[in-house]
C-alpha cells in the first residue's frame, strides 16, 4: 500500500467536517461535565448521609464501566423509556455523564486543598458560609484546578470516536466511512491520528501555559 | 466578660481539657503558658468557636457562647447565635492565615464590608489607620506573599482589630517567626495592651513577653490549670513543682546551659 | 503454496460478518450460517481441515485481508467492480436482493433509493461500507441523511425508535431480523427496485490467486452435486442464482 | 430468543477474554511506566528527550489510532501480531504513558529534604534511589496507578475494533444473535463494575500495606 | 581543615555570597550568627556539595572540594570526586530528614553499610552505641513518626556521627522544636564538643548557646563577615554597629522589651 497523496487531499475536507464535530461535541461535553460535577461533589460533600452515599455509589458506578457501553445504553435502551435523544445530544450526555464524576473528584481535590485556616480565619473574621465559600474558598480552590480541568478536556478530546457507536459522524468515522467506500484506510487514519496529535500538542503547552499561570499559587 | 465552667473537650477518645473554669475580667490581659499539648491553643480555639465542646459552660459577655434559650431550655447554640457571638472576638493566628489571593487592604477590610455592611469607603480608611497603626501603612496594595513573616503577622493583627472585638486571642503570635522580626510584632501588641482596654488572652513561649504584657499568668499542664498568678509570683516564685521545672527548661535552652 | 500453509496449519482463518443468516453464531459460540458453512466445507475439500472465524465488521474486512490477518472473508461482502479492484474473489457464493425494512405499508412508499433522496426529510439507515450505504450515495442522498448503523440490531432499534424512516439491508438479512425482532408494526419491502441482484464470493488477498483457483474448483464440483444447495438452502438462499452468474459479469456490472 | 444460559457462557468467555488483556495490559503498562518515568527524571538528555516523545505520543494521540496503527498498519511493514498481542501492546503503551507521568510525579513529590540527607550520608545515586527515594515513591503511586488500571479495563471495550472477542464484543454478537438489546448490555455493565470494584479493593489493599509504618509520611 | 577562599554563589541574579573567604581549623567549633537571608545557611550547603559554587575554591582536608586535578589541570569535580569528599563531612538538618521508612537502627546502619561497606552486625553494634550516646538507647526499632522532634533531631545527629566524619555541620538544628525539647539536643551537641575533637560549624539562633560552644563567633550579613571573634569578644563588646543592632534585637525579644 503505497501513500496517496492525491487522495489525502480530497478527503482532507470531509475529515475537517468532522473535526468540526469532534470539537462541538468535545466542548458541550466540557459543559454538561463541568456543572454536573460541582452538582456531584457538592452532593457528596453534603451532611445528609442517604444523598452523599447514594451520589458516590454513583460516581463510582460510571466511573467504573466503560463510556462505550454507556453510550449504547443511552441511545439504544432509554428510547425504551421514552427518552429518545438525537445521536449528538446523547453522546453530549453520556460524555458529559461520564467526565462529571472525573470533574467531580477535581472540584473535591481543590476544595480539600484551601489550607484549613482560610477556613479558620474566616470564621475568626466572622464571615457567613455563603460569604465563606464565595469570598474565601473558591477563588482559591479553582484556579489550581483549572490545569486537571484542562487535562479532562484534553482526554474527552481523544474519547470522541466512541461516539461513532452512536452514529454520530465525527472525525474517526468519517474517516472510517471514507476508508470503507475506497478500500484505503492508511491515509484516512493517519490524517485522524495526525489531527489528534496537533491538537494535543496545541493543548500541552496550552496545559503548560495554564499550570504556570494557575497551578502553584504563592502560597 | 469571659466565664469558662467546667469545661471539657475531647477529641475521639484523647481528653484534653477536662471540667476547667476560670474567668477574665474586662479589659484584663491574661498569660496561658505551659508546655506542648497542654491544651492552650484548644482553649483559644473553642473561644474562637472553631472547635465545639464537649461539655460545661461559656459565656462571653454575659451571653452563653454555645447555648441559646429556646422556650425557657438552653440548648445548642445554631450558626446564627455563633455568628452573633463571634462579633466580641478576634483572633490571631499562629500562621497568620491571611487570605493570599487578596492584597492587605482586601484582607483588612473585606469582613468589616461584608458581616457590618460597612461602606467601603468607610472600611478602607479604618483599615488605613490600622495599618498605620502597626507600622504598614506603605504596603495597602501589596499582595501577602510579598510581606516579610513579621509583616504579615502585623496585617492579620490589623484585620482582627478591624472589627473592633471586646476581645482579643493570640495563639503564638510570633513562633512561625524568624528571631529578629519577633520584635515588631510583640511592639504592635505591648502598644494594644497599653493603649486598649481590650481584653487579650495570649499563648507564648516567650516567658519575656508574657511577664511584660500580662495581668495575670496561667501555668497550663495537661489540660488543667496548675497554678496562676500575677507574673512576677509565676516567674519568680512559682509555687509548684511543675511550673518551676518548666521554667527551668525553657530558661536553659535559652540562655546556654 | 499459501495452501500447503494452510494445510500444514490444519485451519484457515475466516471473517465473517455478525449478520443472520449470512452467519449465525449459536449460545455455545459456534459459528454456523451460509457463508463459513459453504467455506467450511470447500477448505475442508482442499484438505484444511478445519476453519477459525472471526467477527469482524464490515469495513475492517478488507483491511484485514490485506494486513494477512485473515486468509478469506466470507461475509456477504457483495462482489462490486471496485472491491473487484481490492481482493481476488471466488466464484458467486450467495446471492441476494437489496431490501428495506419500514413501517407497516410503507406509509412513505419508498420503492427505490431514488426516492429517498427525493424526500429531503427522509433518514435511511445502512452499515458502514457496505453496499447499501453505496447504493443510496448514487442515487443521490445525501451524506447527513444516510446514517452509518454499527449493526443490524442497532439498525432495527433505530427503526423503531424513529431514528430512520428506513433501513436497507439484503433480503434475507432483513428477514431474519425482523422475525427475530416479533415487531408486527414494521415489514420487509423487497426487492428494491432498480438495484441490482448482487452475490458475494469468497474474497483472498489479491497476490493469492492459486488459492482461489484451488477454492474455484471445489466450489464448481460443489455447486455441480447439489452439496452446495444443500448447504445454502436451508438457510433461504437460491443456489440458482449464484449459478445462473459469474464472477466476470458481476465485477464488470456498474 | 434462544437459551440465555448459553450466551451468557459466550458472555462469561468474553469477559475472560477482557480479563486476560487488562491483566496483561497492566504488566506492559508498568513495565514501560517505570522505564519511561525514570527516564523522564534521568541526567541524560537523550534519555529524558526519548521518554518524554514517547510519553506525549501516546498521550496524544487517541487509543483508537493507536490500536488500529499497531493492528492494521504495522503488519504491512512487516511486524505482525496477534489480535491479543496487538490489543496488549496498545493498551499497555497507551496507559504506560500515563503510567509514567505517574512514576515521575511521585519521584518528585518525594521532598528535596530527603534526597539531600541522602547526599549528606554520601549514598549514590543508584542508593539514593533504590533504598529511599522509591520506597517512598511507591505509596505515592498506588492511589493514581488503580485509577490507571481501571481506566485500562474500560478501554478493553475498544478492542472490539481489532476483533478481538472481549466481552463488549460478545454483548454485541448475543445481541444481534438473540434480538435482545437490555440483556446483553446490562449484564456487561455489572460485570464492568464488578471487575474495576476488584481493582479498586485490590489498590486499597496494597495501599495499606504499603503505608504501614510509614503512616504521616504523605 | 577547610580553607574558602574568595568563594561566591549566586541564585539567579541574586548574589548570596560574594568573595567570601576564611579558615576553619582542625577540632575548631565555629559559629556562625547573622540575621535571616544573610547567607549561612548556604555556606554550609555548600560544604555538603549541596548546592554548586559560582566562583572561589573551597579546600576540605588538603584537598579541593569543587575541584580536582586532571592533566595537571583544574577542573570541576565529577560525582565520583565530589562522592569522595564528602566522607570528610556529616550534616544535621533543621528539618531532621530521617527516613520515614526505615526505623531508628535502619537510619543510622544505612549508609554505613552501603557506601562503607559495613558488615550489617557492625554497623548495628555501632548504631546502638551511638544512640546511647544520645540517650535514646531504647528507640532502636521505632519510626520515626513516633518520636518527639527533640528526639528525631537526636537520631538525625547519630546517623550523621555513624559516618564517622571529620567535619560536622549543623543548620538551626533546634529551631524546629518545641521549647521544651531544645535542651535535650543541645546537650548531646555540648557532649559532642567537649568530648571529641571533630569540627563543627554551627548556625544558629540561640546566642546562650553559641556563646557556651564555639571557640570562634562569625557574624553575618548579606553573605559577607562583619565580625569575628571569640565569642565573649561578640557577646560582650561587639566592634560593629551592625553587630550590635542585630544582637539587641535578639535579645530584647527573647526577655521582654
Ligand atoms: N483536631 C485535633 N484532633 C485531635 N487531637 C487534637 C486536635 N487538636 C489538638 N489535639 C490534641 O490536643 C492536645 C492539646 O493540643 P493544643 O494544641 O491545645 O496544645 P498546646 O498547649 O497549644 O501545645 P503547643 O504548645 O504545642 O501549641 C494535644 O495532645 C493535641 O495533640
Ligand atoms: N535555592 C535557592 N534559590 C534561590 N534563592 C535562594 C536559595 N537558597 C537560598 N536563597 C536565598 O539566598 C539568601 C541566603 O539564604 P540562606 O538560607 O543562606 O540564609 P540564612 O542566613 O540561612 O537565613 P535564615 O536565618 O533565615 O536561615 C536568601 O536571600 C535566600 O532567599
Ligand atoms: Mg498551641
Ligand atoms: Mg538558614
Amino acid at each position: 500500500m503505497e501513500w496517496d497523496w492525491e487522495f489525502t487531499y480530497s478527503i482532507l475536507p470531509l475529515l475537517l467536517q468532522g473535526l468540526k464535530i469532534t470539537v462541538l461535541a468535545t466542548i458541550l461535553g466540557a459543559i454538561v461535565a463541568a456543572s454536573l460535577g460541582l452538582v456531584f461533589a457538592l452532593m457528596r460533600r453534603s451532611p445528609n448521609r442517604l444523598l452523599s452515599r447514594t451520589t458516590g455509589f454513583f460516581v463510582e458506578f460510571i466511573r467504573g464501566t466503560p463510556l462505550l457501553v454507556q453510550l449504547y445504553f443511552i441511545f439504544y435502551i432509554l428510547p425504551d423509556i421514552g427518552l429518545r435523544l438525537s445521536p449528538l445530544t446523547a453522546g453530549v450526555v453520556g460524555m458529559g455523564l461520564h467526565y462529571a464524576t472525573y470533574f467531580s473528584e477535581v472540584y473535591r481535590g481543590g476544595i480539600e486543598a484551601v489550607p484549613r485556616g482560610q477556613w479558620e480565619a474566616a470564621k475568626a473574621t466572622n464571615l457567613t458560609i455563603r460569604q465563606t465559600w464565595v469570598n474565601i474558598i473558591l477563588p482559591q480552590a479553582i484556579p489550581p484546578m483549572i490545569p486537571a480541568m484542562a487535562n479532562y478536556l484534553l482526554a474527552m478530546f481523544k474519547e470522541t470516536p466512541l461516539l461513532s457507536a452512536i452514529t454520530v459522524m465525527e472525525m474517526m468515522s468519517q474517516a472510517r466511512s471514507i476508508a470503507n467506500s475506497n478500500y484505503r484506510y492508511i491515509e484516512p487514519m493517519t490524517l485522524v491520528g495526525v489531527f489528534f496529535l496537533i491538537v494535543s500538542i496545541i493543548s500541552v503547552f496550552g496545559l503548560r501555559w495554564l499550570e504556570r499561570r494557575y497551578g502553584r499559587q504563592g502560597r | 466578660m469571659i466565664r469558662i465552667n467546667d469545661l471539657s473537650k475531647s477529641f475521639g477518645k484523647l481528653t484534653v481539657l477536662n471540667g476547667l473554669s476560670f474567668d477574665v475580667m474586662k479589659g484584663e490581659k491574661l498569660a496561658l503558658i505551659g508546655p506542648s499539648g497542654s491544651g492552650k491553643t484548644t482553649i483559644l480555639r473553642i473561644l474562637m468557636t472553631l472547635e465545639n465542646i464537649s461539655g460545661g459552660r461559656i459565656e462571653v459577655c454575659g451571653e452563653p457562647l454555645f447555648h441559646m434559650h429556646r422556650n425557657g431550655q438552653d440548648v445548642p447554640a445554631d450558626e446564627a447565635h455563633l455568628h452573633k457571638m463571634r462579633r466580641h472576638i478576634g483572633m490571631v493566628f499562629q500562621h497568620f492565615n491571611l487570605f493570599p489571593h487578596k492584597t492587605v487592604l482586601q484582607n483588612i477590610t473585606l469582613a468589616p464590608t461584608l458581616t457590618k455592611g460597612e461602606k467601603r469607603i468607610d472600611a478602607e480608611k479604618r483599615a488605613r489607620e490600622l495599618l498605620d497603626m502597626v507600622g504598614l501603612a506603605d504596603k495597602a496594595d501589596y499582595m501577602p506573599v510579598q510581606l516579610s513573616g513579621g509583616q504579615k503577622q502585623r496585617v492579620a493583627i490589623a484585620r482582627a482589630l478591624a472589627l473592633s472585638p471586646e476581645i482579643m486571642l493570640f495563639d503564638e503570635v510570633t513562633s512561625a517567626l524568624d528571631p529578629e522580626l519577633v520584635e515588631e510584632v510583640l511592639q504592635v501588641m505591648q502598644r494594644l495592651a497599653v493603649e486598649t482596654d481590650m481584653t487579650m488572652l495570649l499563648v507564648t513561649h516567650e516567658m519575656g513577653f508574657a511577664r511584660e504584657f500580662a495581668d495575670r499568668v496561667l501555668f497550663f499542664d495537661q489540660g488543667r490549670i496548675v497554678e496562676a498568678g500575677p507574673p512576677e509570683q509565676i516567674f519568680q516564685a512559682p509555687q509548684e513543682e511543675r511550673t518551676r521545672t518548666f521554667l527551668r527548661k525553657i530558661i536553659a535552652s535559652r540562655h546556654g546551659m | 503454496e499459501k495452501l500447503d500453509d494452510l494445510k500444514e496449519q490444519g485451519y484457515a482463518r475466516i471473517a465473517i460478518g455478525n449478520e443472520p443468516p449470512f452467519t449465525a453464531v449459536g449460545s455455545d459460540g459456534k459459528v454456523s450460517g451460509a457463508a463459513p458453512d459453504v467455506a467450511r466445507e470447500v477448505f475442508k475439500r482442499l484438505g484444511v481441515e478445519d476453519v477459525e472465524a472471526s467477527i469482524l465488521e464490515y469495513g475492517a474486512m478488507i483491511p484485514s485481508l490485506q494486513a494477512g490477518r485473515v486468509d478469506a472473508v466470507t461475509a456477504g461482502l457483495f462482489m462490486k467492480p471496485e472491491r473487484c479492484n481490492a481482493v481476488a474473489y471466488s466464484e458467486p457464493i450467495l446471492c441476494d436482493a437489496e431490501a428495506f425494512l419500514l413501517p407497516s405499508g410503507n406509509p412513505k412508499g419508498f420503492e427505490n433509493y431514488a426516492d429517498i433522496a427525493a424526500d429531503e426529510t427522509a433518514r435511511i439507515g445502512a452499515p458502514g461500507g457496505g453496499t447499501e450505504e453505496k447504493l443510496a450515495l448514487e442515487a443521490g442522498v445525501p451524506r447527513d441523511r444516510v446514517i452509518v448503523v454499527p449493526d443490524a440490531q442497532s439498525g432495527l432499534k433505530m427503526l423503531q425508535d424513529g431514528r430512520i424512516d428506513v433501513y436497507s439491508l439484503p433480503v434475507l438479512s432483513l428477514n431474519d431480523l425482523l422475525s427475530k425482532s416479533g415487531d408486527g408494526g414494521l415489514e420487509v419491502f423487497a426487492p428494491v427496485k432498480d438495484a441490482p441482484v448482487y452475490c458475494d464470493g469468497a474474497a483472498f488477498n489479491k497476490d493469492e490467486t492459486a488459492l482461489r483457483d484451488a477454492f474455484d474448483v471445489e466450489l464448481a464440483k460443489m455447486k455441480e452435486s447439489g452439496e452446495f444447495a444443500a448447504i445454502i438452502e436451508p438457510y433461504g438462499f437460491s443456489a440458482e442464482a449464484a449459478k445462473s452468474t459469474t464472477r466476470e459479469k458481476l465485477c464488470a456490472a456498474q | 430468543m434462544g437459551d440465555w444460559a448459553g450466551y451468557l457462557t459466550l458472555i462469561l468467555a468474553g469477559t475472560w477474554v477482557t480479563i486476560k488483556l487488562t491483566v496483561m495490559g497492566c504488566a506492559v503498562a508498568l513495565v514501560v511506566a517505570f522505564i519511561a518515568g525514570l527516564g523522564r527524571v534521568s541526567r541524560h538528555a537523550t534519555l529524558r528527550w526519548l521518554s518524554t516523545g514517547y510519553i506525549e505520543f501516546f498521550r496524544g494521540t487517541s487509543i483508537f489510532v493507536q490500536l488500529f496503527w499497531i493492528y492494521y498498519v504495522l503488519p504491512l511493514i512487516g511486524v505482525s501480531m496477534t489480535p491479543m498481542q496487538a490489543g496488549v501492546m496498545a493498551l499497555g503503551l497507551n496507559v504506560g504513558a500515563y503510567g509514567a507521568e505517574v512514576v515521575r510525579g511521585a519521584i518528585l513529590a518525594v521532598p528535596r529534604d530527603q534526597y539531600e540527607a541522602c547526599i549528606a550520608t554520601n549514598l549514590t545515586r543508584y542508593q539514593r534511589m533504590r533504598h529511599v527515594i522509591l520506597p517512598q515513591a511507591l505509596p505515592l503511586m498506588l492511589p493514581t496507578f488503580g485509577n490507571n488500571a481501571i481506566e485500562l479495563l474500560k478501554a478493553t471495550s475498544v478492542v472490539s475494533l481489532i476483533s478481538l472477542a472481549d466481552m463488549t464484543f460478545q454483548a454485541q454478537v448475543v445481541r444481534s444473535q438473540t434480538g435482545n438489546t437490555i440483556v446483553p448490555f446490562v449484564t456487561i455493565l455489572i460485570l464492568y463494575f464488578i471487575l474495576s470494584s476488584l481493582i479498586s479493593f485490590g489498590m486499597r489493599y496494597l495501599e495499606r500495606r504499603a503505608s504501614r509504618g510509614a503512616e504521616g509520611v504523605r
